[in-house]
């Protein structure tokens, strides 16, 4: 149950985008096109699972016990930087059309504050080594979750009369507002 | 382009032109995050400044030492160390501002405009324009951030520093200080400065 | 009576009672008649006559090219006045042979039946006589019957419906014909069920016309291989798929045609021209049409020869009352509206309809509220909103795959909509944009 | 330059006819239905129900000409009925006590923020009349739940006054169905009274000028979902009638939810839509922090509206056959 | 002391890890990509026009590296990009002439009456759908404005007599508007080509005449005065065939044409070297 609560609680309550404002560079940039974002937000979710796979253990492994806290920052970064690279190599050669799709974005995952926020977040909350997978599949199907709805009303909006000094980010800002508007009302679903 | 113009524009710049956060929407997650209050978004401000000029100076020093292939791994440690030293620095002096502000210290270590300008600016360029570019950057940052700040803190709580600013018969707009009012307000300033961008354009 | 139907659709003032009394009449061709070379679907006919010639009724004056086009004949005798491009009703100019009618109606020497008994043709036989004889679909597409005819082998049809729907509303042409017709309705029937090698003809009439129902249920009493049926009257009931599916059920595949589901569809107007053809030897040039409208003083349904100016007809129905808002060729879901009333009647004009101007919609146009309507109504089953958003945008790849190319512009969508939006105007538009582009990467 | 013509006659596109429907006359006939909960909601609350509602409709109708002014569009837009639409849904939103500031900051955040952002009406994303409330919710959370009983009502203690869905929620107190069905109850001007609600519902519902799968399908899942909970435990959830009458279920399965612009104009879209609010107001009712959840809900769905769009094309006739 | 090694150890450690599973990865998954593609892009205008008929910048910097393109084909950016792209691929640059969109129709409101009123979409396209389009003249500019809507660069304007105007300084000659036109009556032609049949019409001479002031009613007037062959007529309508043979013994024709449907794009560019001659003529 506690795990389902944590799941819960990253995909919904605590949605990354919309109540921590983590990961809002993508959440603008790649929100444009419904493709892009489904596969943003996997590359995201997937980088953010592995992310929790390995710095769990770097940290309560090696950093904690030896307490070299302060190397978290620099460390953490060293990993998800190295992820990110992995993973951009990937997809290049398998998938001409994501690469193309994500473009700079994919570089970015590693500038994307979600995933470092993340290992930090979960650091913070002390959670244990299957807790933070699941917070990071959570987080990252939750990222995922407000990119899609983004995109596709960012898709419906390319018809729409929109003021022009509004186009592309304030409108998405405001967007993004309404939407954690009424995600307000998942408050209190788990106490 | 930039090497026709002068030191001072390599300044001013940021203020407004390129400002990093109204125009080049970067480092958008702490501008919503830490503006809650007027406080807490200079703290912020106050870090970047440091750690954005600080990491200029290191990368543009040793800007022909670094092989192209692991430069941008190069920029992430040395931006982290400076981004550990600030936010161990605050957590020491200032527990509170630094519990305020969460994991968003740490995460300057991802902000885009720092990586962003040692990647286009501080590796391409001297050391003292560095410097200026940093600090304009910076700065345009900061302002941004006490723009949204201030109008969060007036109208979710009215008062600004801490100060109250408005009587009595105001009513706070809860809201303002809460996730949908950072994207409101945020959404309302980007789109407010791109329609004066483009009006002085024209004019 | 066990009405039949299709799903969705929409009931539109029908105005039949505006000409349905009138019997047809004759009405005799004008002194001069145009006769464009182009009036059916495919390639246009070659002229076979020049300046000056002295041409009969019934003589072949245009030469079908290709497999999808049709003869063109005279329709009286008289000497050929020109040969040059003139304004159609369906808009562009287009080549025609415009005759000096000597009023003597003097027939073509050769106009004869190939056999004295219209059943005992072969259906080889029959396909030739349609297609030397110039006949298209007279319902409005013009389509060449003798290609409609001759499905490929490998779509047996079983079943041919005779399309008495007339569901265009102020039109009462088919009406008149099927009341006045209705032997060589039915003979012609028999003749294209043996021509295809169908077992069973369903005689598709919506009950607005019951008087048709009765009267062939009468006729046909005890004929096992014919059955009438009663259509609810609903908007666009005459269109081939839909009245293949109200009747049969069966659903015509995206991009196919009737015969992939084994039908054969014809206007009863078509088939008494091919029954005409058959026992006559006359190729087809005159039609039965309505000209009706409140725009117009009698309406009348009238039998004209192709090439007939709009311009006598109308004169003829008494002239317009008021001030003509818009000429339309066809009924008004449809039809083509002119820009003049001097274009000639064409083998596919089923009827001419003035709607004088204070009758004309004048709505505002708003932006689209999303209120469903369209697609609670459009009988193919589209969202036609979204369809026209994305041809709007330019985004024909994406139009296409919400369908696009599947829109029969029957009008239901337009006629519906509160936000006053030319759905079928932006359709239109969408599908030239997305040919274009098709064109454009094949290249 | 003057155009020259060669005729009188008009040109266009067929259909040359067209039917009588128009935008003015279907947000008119939803202005007409909601006069009945108007009217209940100024019997119960008499002079707060009044200014609330004036101050919503004139505030919105104000938002939207300036908006108009500011963008150069036709003024006349403002006649076509549906920001004055949006301030009454606001207005019957609101908690009858609501302080008149509040009530026109709403209103202005409605038609603002809720509609002319998007470019105005037909192109919105969102309910305009619940993003202006679920505003200020957020905006002022103690006085939007601050509930003052209806003025027919003898109540002894009127600063602990509840909801009857609050009175469920927090303390297990049922107000009796027949006034949630008169609607002699507390609650927001427009909820209280269930009757008046469903006649005006039906009559939209039978002029077709509104979706019948939307109400159908919310009410129906929303009796699913809490009717499989009493089952499970009648003591500690409540009668799943008790939620249809109850709250704001009623106003938003009608009025709210089946906006036209903001709900999927697919059917299978439609429903999917419904059964989704359905199923998150009994979540959010049951489960969450608040004791209503349909504004909530709504909006939510709206949210998924484009992708409901997208991904429900009906089937094409003939659409899979063979050729 | 050992805090000190300890960190430098771990981080070592680490930043080996990774950068040994990075390289095998490299090694592994590379893509090969011709550097001289992302060069030719960056020169490229980037505004994907399709001039150079591929869909858009990258596909044909990719073209011109993988499969040979010639590197002239770039309208938009001109000489300057040719030489650049010559730069890169060492080649020698090729020449780039300008050409322009020019119209060819000169229908105005006033000399060109439109069938009846229009009602419906405003744009050339679905006006066209419509009885053809409302000009009376069936190969009539429409004045609803498609080519100013298409052109990327805001070289077209649609001025007051229904006509649109080409900005010749801003023109690059992409062929978007070319194609745009359902009417077909825009045309590119190289920019020093100064003489143009403002006309389309191949109808009978009696219908053009009667449909629009300013059509070539085929007169053959300025055909017979022009004796070097640049000019030919045929159905109904003259053509420029050889603009370099338009030598001054033709200007006549332009001087005599009845209805100006022959004109010059620009008449004060022309240079008149004999005005006796002329007059004559």
């Amino acid at each position: 149950m506690d795990l389902l609560i944590i799941f819960v609680s990253a995909l919904l309550i605590n949605n990354f985008v919309l109540s921590y404002f983590l990961g809002i560079c993508p959440f603008l940039g790649v929100s444009n096109k419904l493709s892009s974002a489904v596969s943003m937000g996997m590359a995201v979710t997937f980088v953010m699972t592995i992310t929790a796979i390995v710095t769990w253990p770097i940290y309560h492994l090696i950093l904690a016990p030896y307490h070299l806290e302060f190397l978290e920052i620099v460390s953490f970064i060293l990993v998800i930087a190295s992820l990110v690279q992995f993973v951009e190599m990937f997809i290049r050669k398998t998938s001409e059309a994501i690469y193309d799709a994500l473009g700079i974005y994919l570089p970015l995952i590693t500038t994307n504050c979600a995933i470092l926020g993340f290992a930090l977040i979960a650091v913070l909350k002390n959670y244990t080594y299957i807790e933070t997978i699941v917070f990071g599949v959570g987080a990252g199907l939750g990222f995922t979750l407000a990119l899609v709805i983004m995109a596709g009303i960012r898709e419906e909006l390319d018809f729409a009369d929109v003021p022009e000094s509004l186009k592309g980010p304030g409108i998405t800002l405001l967007v993004a507002g309404i939407l954690a508007l009424s995600f307000m009302g998942f408050a209190g679903l788990i106490k | 382009m930039d090497e026709n113009k002068s030191y001072l524009y390599d300044f001013i710049k940021g203020l407004w032109k390129e400002n990093p956060v109204l125009v080049q929407l970067l480092g958008m997650c702490p501008t919503l995050a830490v503006t809650n209050a007027v406080v807490n978004a200079v703290a912020m401000s106050v870090a970047v400044v440091f750690v954005l000029t600080s990491s200029a100076i290191i990368i543009s020093a040793i800007r022909k030492f670094i092989p192209g292939q692991v430069r941008i791994a190069s920029y992430i440690v040395v931006i982290a160390t400076f981004v550990t030293m600030a936010d161990r620095y605050l957590a020491a002096f200032y527990p509170a501002q630094s519990k305020a502000l969460g994991p968003f210290i740490p995460l300057i270590v991802v902000n885009c405009i720092i990586l962003g300008r040692m990647e286009a600016f501080a590796s391409k360029n001297s050391i003292f324009r560095s410097i200026l570019d940093a600090l304009g950057m910076s700065f345009g940052f900061a302002i941004a951030l006490l723009l949204m700040a201030s109008f969060r803190e007036i109208l979710g709580n009215g008062t600004w520093f801490n100060m109250r600013v408005l009587g009595s018969w105001w009513d706070n707009w809860m809201v303002m200080i809460l996730p949908p009012g950072a994207f409101l307000t945020l959404g309302t300033i980007v789109g407010f400065s791109k329609f004066l961008q483009t009006k002085f354009k024209k004019a | 009576m066990n009405k039949k139907t299709f799903p969705k659709g929409v009931h539109p003032p029908d105005k039949k009672e505006l000409s349905k009394e009138f019997k047809i009449e004759f009405f005799p061709p004008g002194k001069t008649v145009v006769i464009p070379l182009h009036q059916h679907t495919g390639a246009p006919a070659e002229p076979l006559v020049k300046k000056k010639d002295r041409v009969l009724k019934g003589q072949k004056i245009g030469e079908a090219k290709g497999f999808i086009s049709a003869n063109i004949h005279s329709p009286v005798s008289g000497t050929v006045k020109s040969v040059e491009p003139h304004v159609t009703p369906l808009g562009k100019n287009v080549l025609s042979v415009i005759i000096e009618n000597d009023g003597e109606d003097e027939l073509f020497p050769e106009i004869k039946p190939l056999k004295d008994d219209p059943f005992s043709y072969s259906p080889e036989e029959v396909r030739n006589a349609v297609r030397e004889a110039g006949i298209v679909g007279l319902g409005g597409a013009a389509f060449p019957t003798s290609v409609k005819l001759s499905p490929p082998k490998e779509y047996p049809v079983d079943t041919v419906i005779l399309n008495g729907a007339e569901c265009e509303p102020y039109l009462t042409t088919d009406y008149r014909l099927m009341l006045e017709k209705t032997d060589e309705i039915i003979a012609g029937a028999e003749i294209l069920k043996e021509t295809v090698g169908a077992s069973k003809i369903y005689i598709g009439v919506e009950d607005n016309k019951e008087d048709v129902i009765n009267l062939y249920e009468e006729k046909l009493k005890g004929r096992s291989d014919f059955e009438v049926a009663p259509l609810k009257t609903k908007y666009p009931q005459g269109g081939e798929k839909m009245l293949i599916k109200a009747i049969l059920g069966r659903e015509v595949p995206t991009g196919g045609l009737p015969f992939h589901v084994g039908v054969l569809v014809q206007n009863v107007g078509t088939t008494y021209a091919v029954y005409e053809t058959l026992k006559t030897g006359m190729p087809l040039i005159e039609r039965v049409l309505t000209v009706t409208g409140e725009g117009v003083k009698e309406p009348k349904n009238l039998q004209v020869r192709v090439g007939t100016m709009f311009k006598d007809i109308i004169e003829y129905a008494g002239g317009y009352v008021g001030k003509p808002g818009k000429l339309i060729m066809g009924g008004p879901m449809m039809g083509i509206s002119q820009w003049t009333d001097v274009v000639p009647v064409l083998k596919a004009t089923s009827g001419i309809l003035v709607i004088p101007e204070e009758e004309l919609p004048k709505k505002k146009e708003y932006n689209c509220i999303g209120c469903n309507s369209c697609v609670e109504h459009c009988p193919m089953n589209l969202v036609p909103t979204r369809i026209v958003v994305l041809s709007k945008n330019e985004r024909f790849e994406d139009a296409k795959s919400w369908g696009l190319m599947d829109c029969i512009e029957c009008g239901t969508c337009s006629y519906v909509c509160p936000a006053n939006i030319p759905l079928v105007h932006w359709i239109r538009f969408g599908k030239s944009g997305y040919i274009k582009l098709r064109k454009k990467s094949e290249k | 330059m003057k155009k020259q013509y060669a005729s009188e006659f008009v040109l266009s596109s067929s259909p040359h006819i067209r039917n009588k429907e128009s935008v003015p006359k279907i947000m008119y006939w939803v202005v007409g239905t909601l006069l009945l909960p108007v009217g209940a909601s100024i019997y119960f609350f008499r002079m707060n129900a009044i200014r609330i509602l004036l101050i919503s409709i004139v505030f919105s109708i104000l938002t939207e000409l300036i908006f108009l002014a500011a963008r150069k569009k036709d003024l006349s837009a403002v006649f076509d009925g549906s920001a004055l639409i949006t301030g009454i849904l606001l207005a019957l939103t609101l908690p009858p006590g609501l302080k008149s500031s509040y009530v026109a900051i709403g209103a202005f955040v409605a038609i603002a923020l809720g509609k002319q952002v998007f470019g105005g009406l037909g192109y919105n994303i969102f309910n305009p009349a619940l993003v202006g409330r679920a505003f200020l919710q957020a905006a002022f959370p103690v006085a939007m739940t601050t509930w003052v009983p209806p003025v027919v009502q003898k109540v002894v203690d009127a600063k602990t006054f509840a909801t009857p869905l609050g009175g469920f929620k927090f303390s297990h107190i049922l107000t009796p169905y027949k006034n949630l069905i008169i609607g002699n109850t507390g609650g927001s001007l427009g909820e209280t009274s269930a009757i008046l609600l469903i006649i005006g519902g039906t009559i939209l519902l039978i002029k077709k000028y509104i979706d019948w799968r939307i109400p159908t399908g919310i009410l129906l899942s929303v009796f699913v979902f809490q009717g499989a909970l009493y089952i499970a435990n009648p003591q500690k959830f409540a009668n799943p009638l008790y939620f249809l009458f109850a709250g704001g279920l009623l106003l938003g399965a009608f009025f709210m939810a089946t906006d036209m612009v903001t709900s999927p104009i697919t059917p299978k879209g439609s429903w999917i839509y419904a059964i989704g609010i359905g199923f998150l107001v009994v979540l959010i009712r049951v489960f969450g922090g608040l004791p209503e959840g349909v504004m909530y809900s709504i909006l939510i769905m709206n949210s998924f509206v484009p992708l409901l769009n997208r991904y429900t094309r009906p089937k094409i006739l003939g659409e899979g056959g063979k050729k | 002391m050992s805090t000190l090694l300890i960190s430098i150890i771990t981080l070592g450690v680490l930043a080996l890890l990774f950068a040994v599973i990075l390289a095998a990865a490299d090694a592994k998954l590379r893509v090969e990509v011709d550097p001289k593609i992302e060069e030719i892009d960056t020169i490229l205008p980037q505004a994907n026009c399709g001039a150079c008929g591929y869909p858009g910048c990258k596909n044909y910097a990719t073209a011109i590296v993988e499969k040979g393109e010639e590197i002239n084909k770039c309208s938009v950016g001109g000489q300057p990009v040719t030489d650049l792209i010559a730069k890169i691929m060492g080649v020698e640059s090729a020449a780039t002439t300008k050409v322009v969109a020019r119209v060819h129709c000169r229908g105005t409101e006033e000399a060109a009456k439109r069938k009846g009123y229009y009602e419906g979409i405003e744009t050339c396209r679905a006006a066209a759908l419509v009885s053809s389009g409302d000009k009376l003249c069936d190969w009539g500019c429409l004045g609803y404005g498609d080519c100013e809507r298409s052109c990327p660069f805001d070289a077209i304007t649609m001025m007051p007599d229904g006509l649109p105007f080409i900005d010749e300084e801003k023109c690059t000659g992409c062929g978007i508007c070319v194609e745009e036109c359902p009417k077909d009556i825009l045309e590119l032609h190289p920019i020093d080509e100064n003489v143009m049949i403002f006309c389309r019409s191949q109808d009978p001479p009696k219908q053009s005449r009667a449909v629009c002031k300013n059509a070539c009613i085929a007169c053959n007037i300025c055909v017979r005065k022009c004796p070097t062959g640049a000019l030919t007529m045929e159905n109904n309508l003259v053509y420029v065939v050889a603009p370099e043979k338009f030598t001054e013994e033709c200007y006549g024709g332009i001087d005599k044409c009845p209805t100006g449907a022959i004109n010059f794009v620009h008449p004060e560019k022309v240079v008149r070297t004999d005005k006796q001659e002329n007059d004559k003529a």
